[in-house]
């Protein structure tokens, strides 16, 4: 089996070959993995490798990928080729839209249909536990929708504010 | 002894605050609002009442409604624990004038502390060091253009009302000042509703030193020794440890000492903690009182063997201190480490979710005050803290040591924590060499990067997952049920909608 | 110190050996049998080495086995732990002569003491009192008709070379003695290979108490003050405190001169007890010496502060005690509860089985020290000790108090636990006015049913359960596979078959 | 729903109606039981009463019944109809069988096809957590089978030496 993992920002490929009794081995990069599996419990796997300690490992799966705990450290490990689908879905790189970076509250709203705003200029504002949050215009345009109200909810990736680009801006 | 209290507040906090109540003798009322209907503190307490919507001022800042659910329970004391309105006078005052007993100093007394150069003044004339500046507020240009040419350049412009770093601005040259004034005032006006500032002198890479005291009703003050809080996050303590590495007994002696007479200067009642900042050269001054219970309060219960909130518990139902000064032991050193719902590799931003698996560590000298468990979703609308994870060893090295091995075996899986950041941090050579000060993270660890070392047996352990999850189920010892539920049969539903 | 050391154990005292190990920057071998594979010591140490069969006399008895994994591995020293191996001569002779260090006293200390009548000459000759009785082992019955008349009745017949109540016998009258002794004669023998008894005379309602003490291998011998051990069902300590109750300053300076004075006599290295009967009137006298660690060590570490296993394996690398008897500081009320797997409505039936659910105690003042997890088997074969939940307070009932509120935040599911019956114990009015000796729990709990209160709200949680069970899965958060595994279409498999 | 359920040795019909979203009553002999419960994980239930503290509740199902931890209080929870049709499959009491009290190993056999017994003679001796328990013959009689050997494991239910009564004691 084939896998091609994210962790951060970095991309890696897994071979992986079961075989019986829950042995299996592991190629990723320059390391090989060998050994045997076993899943004792939800959301835990205890792994003895071949010549090398025992891995202990805790999961948790999310639609996002898997939570991986071992030797503790924590990760979320994604599904590359998804996690490019999903990016791709949202339009990109995000620094362009009007977001927030956590999931938060919207505490205040001052964009406006049909304004004009210049880059940078402060349009929501939104708060994540306790922190504040002020979103602005990535670029100069019109306002051409407000996709939220103070009190709603908003996650990563909602555009809260659309906005047409100023036609000598557009590239900027 | 109060027969049953209510904590006006949630979280770790809350849970910590119960445990010491129970272990008393006394019941306990939680509050929370309808996204806290389970949370840890409404389980763990002896009853709960629910104040109505997530938002603070609809719940947990919500004075009128708090009150109403301590009579309406029959608690005689309201303990307020952290943050919310720990430090709110008009709550402390409103507690009182329902007949209750407010957990904390009185209404007075906070409010004197709680305006930074009143505290100043209050300090300066009950003999205790504050850093050199002006004991007022003002904001006419002139007068702070000539204060600042008494106090020398770098200073601080600092709000009268505030705390947390807002309103805060350092001005290294004259030029610098009307606008950074301005700009202050301006965040302070917006932070705290009062737009009022003053200027102090800018120390250079100080270390966070606070006293921790107690004050019965009758008189009697202690100090129960310092902790070390110079690691620190946007202005938010994230480490604390105690001793501190920067203090000899003579130091901590004559610290200590002017710890207890800030508490006598305000007339202080009840457990507080007195902040000061260390310069290099063993000069320290007095920064501010917090006039309540402090998060980082287990580190000093780990070293003296006491218990603060019975102690909390014990002074607001009038008892005398049982010990003096002499008698209170310092042993050994603890560590805390305080485990947020952020993103350490990502500016600390909050990362609110569910706690898909929580696993706690345990044994010798380690102590978990946690507020959290598996499926519970972590709520946007408060204070990221999860849980503080406290050890304490024979020395600073044994508890550096466990501290790590605490770290390594808790897991915590659904939302991003700085467990593995607190790691390298307590393991960097400054900090074994115990050289810390307020700016030691953003001086050495603006760029960390978890170790990518452990990536590919994730990836691993990914792969493996995929193949075992199924039998993962099948071997839990649970046994499954075919027929549909009833309430799956009623339709879907949730608690609290 | 050493860089690698192997545990010579299982469960929670590896689990425990190891966490300070890993602190000391110590390296841990674990040591399992088959149906350990996956138990918590072995994923807990740094390697693990399989010994074989689940039989103790295959696996944790098989010295050879232990011995070429250390080799091996390349450890440099070997931890006995308890129980198993660890008071056992050849055991500590053999790790000597293949060239390793054994963490504990020499084999020759041990072999000494581990005769009884052997140790209880020694120890009148140091100059410590002993039960008044025989000082080597007979089995004439004229003669031993002849001592029990100087000796009086009631009187016990021991084992000299035993322990734990195996071969032991209480004599009410001269017609009972012959066979009496026949009978603990062969019950010795058959236990320990060794069938040798002696008399010495029955103390009614004593209490046991036993010092700690540390020996170094220059000669310094301190002493950790008590522990009072009296609760004890089957002659097996289950819950144990310190201080005692019982002593006053002038008694506990007393009976901790003789313990260091015993450990004097023996030549004792490394850390051990002395064990001493306390009768009603405040005479003592030696009973024994455990050559090990106890389970029961963290209540001393909870009151001094002390890490034992630290301190041994400091000893073990030769180093000198750094502290003297006057600098061990006392502190407060520490309390052990011990969680087997046993059935206490009854008679303490062991109850092996899997874990099906747990759920850790935590917060301000306890500790586990947990041998255990969710999802794992609890083999049959060896000693059903689950963990150690302790805590500590600032005196003695405000540990009781703390140790309530732990026992009921602590879940276990799958196995029978005495969790609930040990909660009534310590909130008996006996037991809170200190009021323990050995027969306690025989005096006062023979009859102990759990309370039948809560048992309608465990009914009405089953229907709760059926009901929402399936909602619960959907809920977690986990995603679930419809594809068959690759290993579901391989067959069924387990681990170490 | 009508539940007879089994705790220890005591029995109680528990009548259940569940509701909308999750509420519920129930009534278990005098009491009565109002409230709304949630499931937030496995293994957990919380349940809200009306006019009661919470009820924080973890369980754990296995063949034998449920195990249940509320209010500092573990239960194995049965179902009394199952209980009875499991007893009267093994034969009833226990008392008369040679079968171990808990899961135990076998550590030594004295009996023997064929050899007469007479009550109270050692036949098994099994092995469990450290302690040994004696099997004995429960009457007099004939040894007929001896169903296991040193070394084998063995559970409560598992007749390990069948014995057929001597005429003269076989309702002694």
């Amino acid at each position: 089996m084939q896998y091609k993992l994210k962790i951060g920002e970095s991309i890696a490929n897994l071979e992986f070959t079961p075989a019986e009794k829950g042995r299996f081995s592991a190629r990723v990069g320059d390391e090989t993995f060998a050994g045997q599996a076993h899943a004792p419990q939800p959301h835990r796997l205890q792994v003895q490798l071949d010549g090398a300690p025992a891995l202990d490992v805790y999961t948790a799966s999310t639609p996002e990928g898997l939570w991986v705990w071992t030797q503790g450290r924590a990760r979320l490990v994604r599904d590359a080729e998804q996690t490019k689908r999903r990016t791709s879905r949202r339009g990109g790189g995000g620094a362009k839209e009007v977001t927030p970076p956590t999931p938060a509250t919207v505490v205040a709203v001052t964009a406006e249909v049909g304004q004009r705003v210049a880059k940078g200029d402060a349009l929501v504002v939104v708060s994540a536990m306790k922190m504040e949050f002020t979103l602005t215009a990535p670029y100069a345009g019109e306002v051409t929708a407000v996709n939220t109200k103070v009190g709603e909810k908003a996650n990563p990736g909602d555009i809260l504010v659309e906005i047409a680009p100023a036609e000598e801006q557009s590239d900027g | 002894m109060f027969d049953k209290i209510l904590i006006a507040n949630r979280g770790e906090i809350a849970v910590r605050i119960m445990r010491t109540a129970r272990e008393m003798g006394v019941r306990t009322v939680a509050v929370y609002s309808t996204v806290d209907a389970l949370a840890l503190h409404v389980l763990t307490a002896d009853e709960a009442v629910c104040l109505g919507d997530p938002e603070p001022a609809q719940s947990y800042l919500h004075i009128e409604k708090i009150i109403a659910a301590a009579r309406q329970t029959g608690a005689q004391a309201v303990h307020p624990g952290y943050g919310f309105l720990a430090e709110n006078p008009a709550f402390a005052q409103a507690v009182v004038d329902a007949g209750l007993v407010f957990i904390g100093p009185p209404a007075s007394v906070m409010a004197q502390l709680g305006d930074k150069t009143q505290a100043r003044r209050l300090m300066q004339t009950g003999g205790v060091p504050i850093i050199p500046g002006m004991t007022s507020a003002d904001d006419d240009p002139a007068r702070l253009a000539e204060a600042a040419e008494e106090i020398g350049y770098p200073l601080l412009i600092k709000a009268a009302a505030g705390g947390g770093g807002k309103g805060m601005r350092v001005v290294h040259a004259p030029g610098e000042l009307a606008a950074a004034a301005k700009q202050a005032a301006s965040e302070a006006k917006s932070a705290f509703g009062d737009g009022s500032i003053y200027l102090e002198k800018y120390l250079a890479k100080p270390r966070h030193i606070e006293f921790q005291i107690l004050a019965d009703a009758h008189g009697n003050v202690v100090h129960l020794y310092e902790r070390e809080c110079s690691i620190q996050r946007r202005h938010q303590k994230i480490i604390e440890e105690t001793p501190s590495p920067a203090l000899n007994d003579a130091l901590r002696a004559r610290m200590g000492e002017a710890a207890v007479a800030a508490a006598k200067a305000a007339g202080y009642v009840n457990a507080g903690t007195v902040e000061f900042l260390l310069n290099g050269d063993g000069e320290f001054y007095f920064l501010e009182v917090n006039t309540r219970l402090q998060v980082e309060h287990p580190i000093t219960e780990a070293i003296t063997g006491l218990d603060l909130v019975r102690r909390q518990l014990n002074i607001a139902a009038g008892e005398p201190l049982p010990f003096a000064q002499d008698d209170i032991p310092q042993r050994g050193h603890a560590i805390e480490c305080r485990i947020y719902a952020e993103d350490p590799e990502n500016n600390f931003l909050p990362s609110p979710g569910k706690i898909l698996f929580h696993r706690e560590p345990t044994g010798p000298g380690v102590r978990l005050d946690n507020g959290v468990y598996t499926g519970f979703e972590v709520p946007v609308q408060y204070d990221p803290i999860l849980g503080k994870l406290v050890t304490w060893a024979e020395d600073r090295p044994a508890a550096i040591a466990r501290m790590t091995r605490a770290l390594s075996e808790c897991v915590i899986l659904g939302v991003k924590t700085p467990i593995e950041y607190m790691r390298a941090v307590i393991n960097a050579p400054a900090f074994v060499a115990g050289d810390t000060y307020t700016d030691f993270l953003a001086e050495h660890f603006a760029a960390w990067q978890p170790d990518a070392d452990a990536d590919n047996a994730a990836r691993l352990a990914y792969a493996l997952h995929e193949t075992l999850a199924p039998a993962a189920s099948a071997s839990a010892g649970e046994t499954r049920r075919e027929a549909p539920s009833p309430w799956q049969t009623l339709g879907h539903w949730h608690l609290g909608k």
